[in-house]
């Protein structure tokens, strides 16, 4: 997994988000050593330098294993087949709008590379205190022991900044995306978190639609998470979404309600929370309650 | 983006799928069947399904039932939803009715094809009842259709695969090139030593939209006149029926701003996400189109600013509640990203913004007249 | 790695060589549970059912880990990827003569997909005296601490043949393939035997051509290799091959000849041998020399 | 399989790569220069390199010239190889030659575009002198070229993307759907705003001649007469000046038992390999084809059965030797699978069989007349 020591890339530094969020990732300690805008090579972005291609970064910067992806929908396909194709190891794909055709290529062709993608559509990963490879506002998040996953950006950030104030902190908070389609799942960072010596407790925000919050419960309900789980789900109060034809309900993808998450969470074994100011206080419990 | 039968049919022809001959009848146009065969089916496109039980298709033997059958649809709601037009079509003899289709499947990141030996209406039905009639083939995105692909199917159907392998690669073809989230045909049905698709639905991945000209020119669609507005400006709207405006940045935090406020007693009026790096004239266009809207007695925004800055989200406001005929109460949640920035914007303005988003919403809530 | 537990798919189960080799796998004590051949579902070769599909063979055997192709070159590729898709873990393509473009393909997707194919035009392979996943005529092998990594089918009967007479034996036999473009590459194999408790010393046969031995060399030389290892490489005799126009030597490919194989293993510290016959030799000798 | 100049040239003009105007001679036939423009090159067809040093591309201004380049050249021997046919193309100015190809990379497994802003004849030189001339990208064959591969092309040559995409993606259609090992084209020169290959190579996957169509229609060729009489009877053949026949099943062995042949002081006549399961028939006609060949003293067939049987083998070699005209003495080394039945035919054929490869190998030298 990557971390404080990791060597990071941005693609479309000069834009107006990448460069925004490259001056705050490097203002929270992270190794920032190059950046890729096409056709703006030689140019330098807080003191990053830029090149043309990921090609030219990585022969001048051969350690970099993270790339944080800041490229416009249209060219967002090509940018991270670019940044797998060189080889590094985490495409964390900040974007919002990348079509699913798009992704679902690129997530799978990823696995051919032995490549991760983060996202599409996300608000990257932290290390609370160390580095952040993405666009969190770092007034949200204090160091501690919870492990965050979530489909949210912006109720990630609530959600660290209520546990923040509670006195408590986060090992690492991973925003996983709100697309349909995403390169990292729930239930893998969930496992990274149970594997993870920093990380005492693990908090999953979810949202409706789609299996991923089912899938953590099935692998709480398999014994295969011992940590303890608290949930909050997003949703109670959203109209029923489009259904997919037929096919939705053949494919048992439901209308995945935030009821029916919460309440295959619960019977899983995981504390679920009906408000994000609940999590500190249910942290809090379960952490008592496995000592 | 749900594409209506009758744009999903003349996008499967294209593609080599056999459908009825029809026309597209617009609503208060001439009809001319021209050399369409008697007898027909009378349409009603609406972009949900229950057609049938709700009335929209009718069959007609003769042009006067036609016309008929049109005066009775053309006033129909379906699911909440006014007739667009209708499709006349000639009407086929089954012998036998399937279920095709390709669909996005989340869980195992790859389209997945879905073949039904029971079609028609009641397949959810006969999938739930008797799971055995459904054949699921996953196929990665990084490879094509393959002849052991149309085998399974043809075994799993009892139909040659000579009859199905054109439409199985047209139904590829179209998810692929146009950018689908789901192509189905149902009921898909044997007539003699031919297939053909009574029925379609399309939807197109509204993230696709920019590079797919054809689709993204059509008229919008939507639950109604409100979120077609919307949608024309640019917003990720849904309307609901509640007094408290919403807007947020990120579905999640939308979401629970709504549930927040359900949960304290008020009732959404809508959701509103603004998210992802939204520039101040997103949230002026925002602020102003819940504004406009009667329904709405107040108007609660929760950022927490990451790639959203706090400094836009406020310039957005500001400028909207300046423009005249500003009336409803803004309260203001704003925390992250350049937030001193924004505080200072909107304290120019006159406008309070507050830290916890239970007090935004209690004060909301309050505003319109509600019970905390 | 598949064993000597695993169940076992034949593909092209009813033609000639499926059939004949089936039967010997069988005698062999190989769990053949199921093979496929389209349109002769139903049918059953030597008491092993016959599917139609593998969907069909899988769903009926969902142990099956391994499947082992006899398909001709114009069908190995569905029939490669059907195995694949159907998540089954190793690949083994007898089938000689199968395009480039096939097999180059199907090794990238069939990582996409966590799979892993040994061959095209490879003998398979043997784990003497337990089980065989391919066509050593199993006369040649007696079970013992030698790991054995060819890329000729013959020359790896006739290597182990040498072995068993000399009293020694063999842990595990693994024919990669003679094709430029293969599956699982020589290294790989190495590296397997260099973490398999059950051997002692690997020898590896090469052939003219590709950079495959030289590949081993370096990982010898970096001390990745810790185990003795005995190389045979054939084709002194051999007249120089065609070369890929100028690519060839851009490229570095070279004409990989006999010579500058064995020199570059000889000084990475292999045992090299300038005949088959001298392999127990050398084999017992740097066995001493690592006790 | 190797293509001529005129053939790869003619592929990658139908796949959009612009290649010089030119007419293919052929020998002994009419010269008709047609519209072709002054100054001509003349061009020896060998499926090698090295033409140019060897006398086989010559200059020509006016047809005399043409006509007596081509009585020159025509009879010349290059690496081997006769002239099969002479290419004559306009000749071009040329401002910068640049080398351009896509190669199976064996060692990434997928293809490899190479580029080299000095290209020509002495690229392989300045790729070794100096290697920044060189630039490679890799590309999986799970993917198709995309703009940023052009990119990186474009700026490592200093040509325009516009001026080099056609040319990568016509290179890599003939390299894909022809089932090449090898698409080169060198020198690619830069003339005014257009690029225009001089030479080319293309290798076609021997594999893959079962589905190319074209290229297996072409016809054979190889070093010899001998090889390409050996290629027509479906043999994997190679031709040496030894007197011991080889015959082995899969080429380690045979290399194997070449190697044994030699180091014992006799010289191997021929790499012939019968791998993979061959059947009766391809021994015979791999026996028979050694034994018509002068050269040949004794023939040794190296046996280690797997996937081949030895029952097969044994009735492929009784069958050559019960032909009229067997002459020449027959070793055979046979093992494993079926071997019983095998040295059984053997026996009833009167050929003794051996287990010990160097004891069969020393018994063929002998009968060759050699040392041992």
């Amino acid at each position: 997994m990557i971390g404080e020591r990791s060597h990071v890339m941005i693609q479309g530094i000069t834009g107006r988000e990448g460069a925004f969020h490259t001056k705050q990732m490097l203002e929270y300690g992270t190794k920032v050593v190059a950046g890729v805008t096409p056709g703006r090579g030689g140019a330098s972005v807080e003191g990053v330098p830029v090149y043309n291609s990921v090609r030219d970064a990585v022969s001048k910067h051969p350690q970099i294993e993270c790339s944080v992806l800041f490229v416009p929908p249209a060219f967002a396909f090509d940018a991270a087949l670019e940044s797998i194709d060189a080889g590094i190891r985490w495409t964390i794909m900040i974007t919002e709008g990348v079509p699913i055709r798009d992704s679902m290529w690129l997530i799978n062709y990823a696995k051919s590379k032995g490549c991760k993608i983060l996202g599409p559509n996300c608000p990257g990963m932290i290390v609370p205190g160390k580095a952040k490879m993405g666009i969190m506002p770092s007034i949200a998040f204090s160091p501690g022991r919870v492990g965050l996953v979530s489909r949210s950006g912006t109720l990630t950030y609530e959600a660290a900044f209520t546990i923040k104030r509670s006195g408590m902190g986060i090992s690492r908070a991973i925003g996983i995306g709100g697309d349909p389609i995403i390169g990292s799942s729930m239930l893998e960072m969930v496992q990274f978190f149970e594997s993870d010596q920093a990380t005492d407790a693990i908090v999953i925000l979810g949202e409706i639609g789609g299996r991923m919050e089912e899938n953590v419960a099935a692998a709480i309900s398999a014994g295969q998470v011992r940590k303890p789980v608290v949930a909050y789900v997003a949703g109670f109060a959203a109209p029923q979404g489009k259904r997919m034809g037929h096919a939705g309900a053949i494919m048992d993808e439901g209308q995945g309600t935030a009821k029916e998450k919460l309440e295959s969470l619960r019977s899983a074994g995981a504390n679920v929370a009906e408000r994000t100011d609940d999590l500190p206080r249910l942290i809090g419990s379960s952490l008592n309650k496995k000592r | 983006m749900r594409l209506f039968e009758h744009e999903a049919k003349s996008i499967l022809r294209e593609y080599g799928v056999p459908v009825p001959n029809g026309l597209t009848y617009s609503l208060g146009g001439e009809l001319n069947l021209g050399s369409l065969r008697s007898p027909f089916y009378v349409k009603a496109q609406v972009p949900v399904g229950g057609r049938g039980k709700a009335g929209g298709i009718l069959l007609a033997r003769t042009e006067d039932e036609v016309i008929a059958h049109i005066k009775r649809i053309s006033g129909l709601m379906i699911g909440g939803h006014p007739v667009s037009s209708i499709l006349i079509e000639e009407s086929h003899v089954i012998e036998k009715e399937f279920y095709l289709s390709i669909v996005v499947d989340r869980t195992l990141e790859c389209y997945t094809l879905i073949a039904g030996s029971e079609g028609g209406i009641d397949v959810e039905q006969s999938s739930r009842m008797s799971p055995e009639t459904i054949l699921k083939v996953p196929i990665s995105p990084l490879r094509e259709i393959r002849d052991f692909d149309i085998s399974a199917i043809s075994m799993h159907l009892g139909v040659a695969p000579a009859l199905l392998k054109p439409i199985v690669h047209a139904l590829w073809g179209a998810m692929v090139s146009m950018d689908a989230e789901l192509v189905e045909v149902n009921p898909l049905i044997l007539q003699g030593q031919r297939l053909v698709a009574l029925d379609s639905k399309i939807q197109i991945d509204d993230n696709a939209l920019f590079r797919q000209a054809a689709i993204s020119s059509l008229p919008p669609r939507g639950r109604s006149a409100e979120e077609a507005a919307a949608f024309s400006q640019g917003l990720n709207y849904v309307g609901l029926d509640g007094e408290i405006g919403i807007i947020g940045n990120g579905a999640g935090l939308t979401m629970a701003t709504m549930d927040l406020v359900k949960s304290n007693g008020g009732r959404p009026a809508n959701f509103l996400d603004l998210g992802g790096g939204a520039l101040s004239e997103s949230f002026k266009r925002g602020v102003l189109f819940l504004m406009a809207l009667d329904r709405v007695k107040a108007i609660l925004i929760n950022i927490f600013g990451g790639i959203t800055r706090c400094d836009e989200v406020a310039r957005g406001i500001a400028a909207a509640v300046a423009e005249k005929g500003y009336k409803k109460p803004v309260v203001v949640r704003l925390l992250g990203t350049n937030e001193p920035e924004g505080r200072a914007i909107l304290e120019a303005a006159g406008i309070g913004a507050f830290s916890e988003p239970a007090e935004a919403s209690s004060r909301a809530i309050a505003l319109a007249g509600g019970r905390t």
